[in-house]
């Protein structure tokens, strides 16, 4: 019963999306929205269903559902791994789905290409779902590579937009690299342990600990640290961690629905998810659980710096979402995996919120991004403010809402950690309770509140989207709101993911900050002795100081820092490095992959002109096809006078 | 004394000329297909002597049906020729390059 | 009637009953008009379906008959039913195709059924001369077919290099079995199996003849540097006829190879290896990179299938059963792309428009997602892409290339082929990335649809059961 | 004595006609030359005891195949002087080539004999031996599928010369027995109603 539950859950939107996708002229915009909608959604009920009997004490189920092929004595199989982790993961995957997918009707209301859209995402519904039901490596690998597909195939949506294919493109490249150490870690397991098996395969962990390495001459590391390492760094290109993050801002080149779904609360997500899940080989090498850390922690601070300079609200929200994956990942580094997870579950909802609500005012302003040109849009657009700041508020972590619950335990976890550079991340992490609280409102009060600087003709033709925008954003808010009063105990302090996240003993911050745990009320008044609740009301009066009470002194502050702002502006150079030293490097080493990716890929043309690897060596070799008869009967010859000259010095 | 090495040689010059005639031949189609023919021969040659060294029919067989292959084969190439010729307006070798790379 | 010829007419019943239909529509069709020319073309179906079901019904085991020039074995009866299958597939396809440019006539089915009828006999010899006979069987029909589209000068002209350069391959192929003969004294490939592992396999006479008859095969699979032929024809003749030459055939040619090389010259296996490795790599190189230059799809796809060529040798020459496995593996799945390639083609093809340009797939995503998303499948498959059969067919090979110990083939092989991948993905991007060209006509009939829908599907799904056919294929082989 | 003279006459002219052949400029004297080859050839069989072979290369080629090229030459029309132009530059790389290959061939077959224990001279055959009565008792019987095959590729040459070459011209005017048969008086007789003639 349940098995078949289980695989109707991603059968449904794959079903949707292939009706959809192929029959999406014949079905028509309606008949595309209604059966993704209706495939979406029957998945979000069953995925319900699977929750609610995983707590009521459901068996975890691990079963092999299709045996691929044996080769080598290695088995590669399509299985599902359901316990209280994944359920977890299927209920918000599944809502979120739903409620973009329905924000789309409004959304995507004029583009010539709404079928497809709509075929799309439910495409990716189910390859994250079967992402997050694998029970093996491969199949994580190929849902992995699935959802990175769909992203790529949704950022160049728009392709006749120069930008759009130059982010397909980009994120495409940058998640290569990604894939490359996710697809060695994988090997190191296979190698390791013989199987692709999940449990098989923790089951053989510890022994793959007393093997080492060599990676370069004299250096030996530890198999498990070198493993963990390149599982990271696929998460790393997923979860758009420092140095590996160029691509996500890119992407909201692509339509906002999917920025709501792909780039902040799924796909994005899947690198913690995939930590967590592994979290019986991360517990076995403290330098891979440092380096998460070190970098988590970057991430979470120095991406929430460029919010503050931008003036793209989608970009603004992106970088939000880069830091917030940085907060998730400190936590995957301090062992604290259920913090990440349920950071990762709150942040879900109210990220894919913000981002909704912002496409919201997108339409309204038609199509225009810069917050300059915006303000006052509170009377006009009084449901996208009140739920936008809903999930502000969530986001910033006010005291009862579902951020505050996850972000709180998730910096008192870091403080408890005994890791190497748990100081540094501890600062990373607080300081940016300060810059998220106030570039999140920093947006709030340049959209919302303050002048009207958009031009006259937009003034009057404001108005409050349809309900199909801004129903999603209230059922967005309802969880925004609450999910982390209801959820926090069980989830975080209790034994929700007691023998699905194997955390060692020495590690164990999340217990030790359980025996302190009383209830959500007193969780709340702990928050008053700790300085993050004043961070974030600090953020948000400075925002509201320099940029409604007294604008004049954001610009002189800004004149004072222009050195700063510039390196802000550049962000951090990261992209410059990327395009001029490692595409150069890489251009000068071969021309490998950019001008392969560039030319063959993005331009299409080869032939003509200069050299150009492959290119040019085909068109080299195609001259030898001249057309000439007897130069084809001389290449024969040739050929058959050398086999000869060679087979009679054999003889 | 004729020996069967004499017969294998003149087979081997015969075929060789045939084929640098081939490929030599940058004009007229229809001595491609001549050369073709040289170069079956040549062929010919080979069984016939073999066949008659080792003292067994086979050799004289397969010949026998190369011939009639290669009267089939002239047929057709033949009407290739005509049909090329029809559409060209010409039979240069050199001619037969719009294909090319 | 003795006792013998009985026996082996009996085992050559499929080849009679293709022969008599093949006649059957030759006489049929003077009494046709052009409305009812339909008739051929259901006779001519109707005559594969019949030799099927003969092959279907040839005894179990290995028989022998004509005094061994005949072999019925089961690869043999495996190949031919493929054969049968593919033939009848480019006869469904093509059928628009003749029919909107006047070239739906009885001869066109008459030569490819004689063809089929030379594919059969080159799976089934026993003997260099019956072997002989089937090449030139199927060669003839071939240069028919290729120059078959009377008013168009490419076509005439690629039949032209095609039969000029096939004469020359027969030349050699004949030098060398003569030379053979000359050493051996038989024609019999059970003899000269015999005779080369007898110490016959490293005579330099027999190292002499193979070196010719290689460069013959090489020829008939189109193998580099005895390639030059396959882009012309690929490009110029009619495309339904292109699908044929590029499709069935190659099964005779495994066969020509396997039982020549790997049966009858068992005992130089060393030297047929080392020379089938330099034609192989050479395959696998410039295919893969002159594929990327391309503009012409039919053009790229012959790249293409030079460098598949490339990989179906590499199986070949590891010399052991599992490399005869996996290059019939993978020929039978190049017959499966390769079939739905072109059709996708024709699918797009109309009067006057031939749809062989790389940018009249542009934006096929948008107003034909079905076909596109078909066309992606054949591609990838192409390209070696999980978990379509194409890229099983790879496996098998570079495993079994890997198993005889020769690892830096495999790995040229790999490299080559992900070079190879970007000219796919650039059919791919022109659909779904790309603006369309004009508007998209359908004329296509319901059948051809389902036809290549299922043919594109079937790339799938033998990808996901790869087992069905590779079982198959080592019951064919025991 | 006498058959290594006939011998040696002959091939020199072989090998003399095969250069004509290839250096040709002229299709048709390309075509004698090729029949003077196979005359030749024709002889040095007959040395080798292959009579009925010898008979045949003669009746088929010179007198079928031979004569099928001339007509075609003559059919089509050709504008010979345009064909002599260039060729000699090229002469140099094909004597190259083929000077090679004789090379590898005469050094397999002369200089080591192919690796082969048969003996350099020819068995003796009995003496009521008759290569036309050999070759007639196996061709329809041990041979009789390639027997077969040989006639298929026959009937693909005679359907593939049809197929390609016989064409309707507009225009042109021939004979349709059936439709004479078929024809009947309403569509051939139109009946006319003159009015009588007046006078004016």
């Amino acid at each position: 019963m349940m098995q078949n539950l289980y695989l109707a859950i991603p059968l449904a939107p794959l079903l949707a999306a292939i009706l959809a996708g192929l029959f999406g002229r014949l079905i028509g915009r309606v008949g595309a929205h209604s059966v993704t909608i209706l495939g979406v959604g029957a998945a979000f009920v069953m995925s319900l269903l699977v929750l609610k009997d995983q707590l009521d004490g459901g068996a975890t189920y691990n079963a092999p559902v299709y045996t691929w092929l044996v080769s080598d004595g290695l088995t590669m199989q399509i299985g599902f791994l359901v316990d209280h982790l994944t359920a977890l993961m299927m209920v918000v995957v599944t809502f979120v789905s739903l409620m973009v997918h329905i924000y789309t009707i409004g959304y995507m209301h004029d583009d010539p290409g709404y079928q497809r859209f709509f075929s799309y995402i439910s495409l990716f519904t189910f390859a994250m779902l079967m992402l997050v039901m694998s029970n093996n490596f491969l199949q994580l690998f190929f849902g992995w590579e699935a959802v990175g597909l769909v992203s790529y195939l949704l950022i160049g949506f728009w392709f006749t937009k120069p930008s759009a294919i130059f982010a397909n493109m980009k994120a495409f490249l940058v998640n290569r690299v990604g894939d490359f150490g996710f697809l060695l870690g994988i090997a190191g397991v296979v190698y390791y342990t013989g199987s692709l098996d999940y449990v098989a395969a923790f089951k053989a962990a510890p022994s793959i600990a007393q093997h080492s390495m060599t990676i370069l001459d004299g250096n030996t590391w530890n198999a498990i640290t070198v493993i963990c390492i390149c599982l990271f760094i696929g998460a790393m290109g997923k979860s758009a961690q420092v140095p590996l993050h160029v691509w996500l801002p890119d992407s909201m080149e692509g339509p906002t629905p999917i920025s709501a779904l792909i780039h902040a609360a799924t796909m994005v997500t899947a690198g913690i998810f995939m930590v967590a899940r592994m979290s019986p080989l991360f517990e076995l090498s403290e330098a891979a659980l440092g380096f998460v850390m070190l970098i988590g922690a970057t991430t979470a601070l120095f991406m929430g710096f460029l919010g503050i300079v931008n003036n793209d609200i989608k970009r603004v929200v992106a970088y939000s979402t880069l830091s917030q994956l940085g907060y998730m990942t400190v936590a995957l580094g301090a062992s604290a995996y259920g913090a990440g997870i349920f950071h990762l579950m709150t942040h879900a909802f109210f990220k894919a919120l913000l981002f909704l609500g912002a496409g919201s005012v997108i339409i309204a302003m038609h199509h225009e991004q810069d917050m300059r040109r915006m303000g006052g849009l509170r009377k006009y657009l009084p449901i996208t403010y009140w739920t936008s700041l809903i999930g502000a508020l969530a986001l910033i972590g006010f005291p009862g809402f579902s951020g505050f619950f996850s972000k709180d335990a998730l910096i008192d976890a870091v403080g408890l950690s005994h890791a190497p550079g748990a100081a540094y991340a501890q600062f990373c992490v607080t300081a940016g309770v300060y810059i998220t609280a106030f570039y999140t409102f920093r947006m709030i009060f340049m959209t919302f509140h303050g002048q009207e600087r958009m031009d006259h003709h937009t003034r009057e033709h404001l108005h409050e989207s349809p309900w199909v925008v801004t129903l999603p954003l209230i059922l967005l808010a309802i969880p925004s709101v609450f999910v982390g009063w209801f959820t926090v105990g069980p989830v975080l302090f209790g034994h929700y993911f007691d023998g699905v996240i194997f955390v060692a003993e020495r590690h164990n911050v999340l217990g030790e900050l359980g025996h302190e745990y009383t209830g959500q009320v007193g969780f709340i008044i702990e928050a008053f002795h700790g300085p993050a609740l004043y961070l974030a009301a600090a953020g948000v009066v400075s925002a509201w100081y320099l940029y409604l009470k007294n604008p004049a002194l954001t610009d002189r502050i800004a004149a004072v820092c222009a050195p700063l702002i510039k390196v802000l502006d550049n962000k951090y150079w990261f992209d410059w490095f990327n395009e001029n030293v490692l595409a150069g490097g890489a251009r000068a080493l071969g021309r490998l992959f950019w001008k392969v990716g560039d030319e063959i890929v993005i331009d299409g043309v080869l032939v003509n002109g200069s050299a150009r690897s492959v290119g040019w060596l085909a068109a080299v070799v195609r001259h030898v096809q001249s057309g000439y008869l007897y130069h084809y009967a001389f290449a024969m010859i040739i050929g058959l006078a050398a086999m000869l000259a060679w087979l009679l010095a054999r003889a | 004394m004729i020996t069967l090495p004499h017969f294998l040689v003149l087979a081997g010059i015969l075929f060789s000329i045939a084929v640098a005639g081939i490929f030599l031949n940058r004009k007229n189609v229809i001595v491609l297909l001549m050369c073709i023919e040289l170069m079956l021969l040549a062929v010919n040659f080979n069984f016939v002597a073999f066949s008659r060294w080792w003292g067994d029919v086979a050799g004289q067989a397969f010949v026998f049906f190369i011939l009639t292959v290669a009267a089939a084969e002239s047929a057709i190439g033949l009407a290739i020729l005509v049909v090329l010729f029809r559409e060209r307006k010409s039979i240069n070798v050199e001619n037969l390059d719009t294909m090319r790379g | 009637m003795n006792q013998i010829l009985a026996n082996s007419l009996a085992l050559a019943t499929p080849e009679i009953v293709l022969v008599i239909g093949a006649s059957i529509v030759l006489i049929v069709d003077v009494f046709l008009n052009d409305a009812q020319r339909g008739i051929s073309y259901l006779l001519a179906l109707a005559t594969l379906v019949v030799t099927a079901v003969f092959v279907a019904a040839l005894p179990e085991g290995r028989n022998v008959g004509f005094t061994g020039m005949f072999v019925v074995d089961g690869i043999a009866r495996f190949l031919k039913l493929v054969a049968c299958g593919s033939v009848a597939a480019v006869f469904l396809y093509s059928r628009d195709y003749l029919r909107v440019r006047g070239l739906f006539r009885g001869e066109y089915f008459v030569l490819a059924l004689f063809a089929t009828l030379g594919i059969f006999v080159i799976v089934s010899a026993g003997s260099l001369l019956s072997m002989y006979m089937g090449i030139e069987v199927l060669a003839l029909s071939q240069y028919a077919l290729v120059a078959f589209d009377r008013d168009s000068s490419v076509a005439a002209e690629s039949a032209m290099k095609y039969f000029v350069l096939g004469a020359i391959a027969s030349g050699l192929l004949l030098y060398g079995i003569s030379i053979v003969y000359g050493v051996t004294g038989t024609f019999d490939l059970a003899s000269l199996a015999v005779h080369t592992q007898l110490g016959a396999g490293t005579n330099v006479g027999v190292l002499f003849g193979l070196a010719f008859i290689v460069a013959g095969i090489a020829f008939k699979f189109g193998a580099v540097p005895f390639h030059m032929w396959v882009p012309d024809v690929y490009h110029g003749a009619p495309t339904s006829v292109t699908m044929f030459v590029a499709a069935a055939p190659k099964l005779a040619y495994f066969a020509l190879a396997l039982r020549v090389l790997a049966e009858g010259l068992a005992g130089a296996v060393g030297a047929w290896q080392q020379m089938l490795i330099v034609l192989a790599v050479l395959s696998i190189g410039v295919g893969n990179i002159v594929a990327v230059a391309q503009t012409n799809l039919k053009r790229m796809l012959a790249y293409s299938t030079i460098s598949n060529v490339g990989f179906i040798l590499l199986g070949i020459l590891a010399g052991t059963p599992a490399g005869y496995r996996g290059a019939l593996f993978y020929t039978v799945a190049y017959v499966l792309m390769s079939l739905g390639s072109f059709a996708m083609i024709l699918l797009l093809s109309r009067k006057g428009f031939e749809a062989d340009r790389i940018e009249d797939f542009r934006g096929l995503a948008q107003h034909r997602p079905w076909f596109a998303w078909m066309m992606l499948f054949l591609m990838a498959s192409t390209a070696g892409v999980p978990p379509f059969v194409g890229f099983f067919s790879k496996l098998y090979v570079i495993q079994a290339v890997l198993d005889v110990g020769l690892t830096w083939l495999a790995i040229v092989a790999v490299l080559f082929s992900v070079v190879g991948a970007f000219y796919y993905l650039r059919v791919i991007k022109a659909m779904f990335f790309e603006a369309p060209a004009g508007e998209s006509v359908d004329e296509s009939s319901v059948s051809f649809k389902f036809l290549l829908s299922l043919n594109a599907l079937s790339v799938l799904a033998l990808g996901l059961c790869s087992s069905l056919l590779s079982d198959t294929i080592a019951k064919a082989f025991h | 004595m006498l058959t290594t003279l006939l011998f040696y006459v002959f091939a020199t002219i072989l090998v003399g006609s095969a250069v004509g052949v290839v250096l040709s400029r002229n299709p048709v004297r390309a075509a004698l030359f090729l029949v003077l080859a196979f005359f030749e050839s024709s002889v040095l069989w007959l040395l080798l005891d292959a009579e009925f072979l010898g008979l045949v290369l003669v009746l088929v080629y010179v007198g079928a195949v031979m004569v099928l090229f001339l007509f075609v030459i003559m059919m089509l029309d050709i504008n010979v002087a345009q064909l002599r132009e260039g060729f000699t530059k090229h002469a140099p790389l094909g004597a190259l080539v083929a000077g090679l290959m004789i090379a590898e061939i005469v050094y397999v077959v002369w200089f080591r004999h192919l690796g082969m224990s048969l003996s350099v001279t020819a068995p003796p055959l009995p003496a009521n031996y008759s290569n036309t009565h050999l070759l007639g008792q196996v061709l329809y019987t041990d041979y009789m599928l390639p027997f077969e095959l040989a006639a298929i590729v026959l009937l693909i040459a005679i359907v593939a010369a049809i197929a390609l070459t016989m064409r309707h011209r507009v225009g042109f005017k021939k004979q349709d027995v059936s439709a004479q048969v078929a024809r009947r008086r309403e569509e051939a007789v139109r009946i006319v109603k003159v009015d009588a003639e007046k006078t004016s």
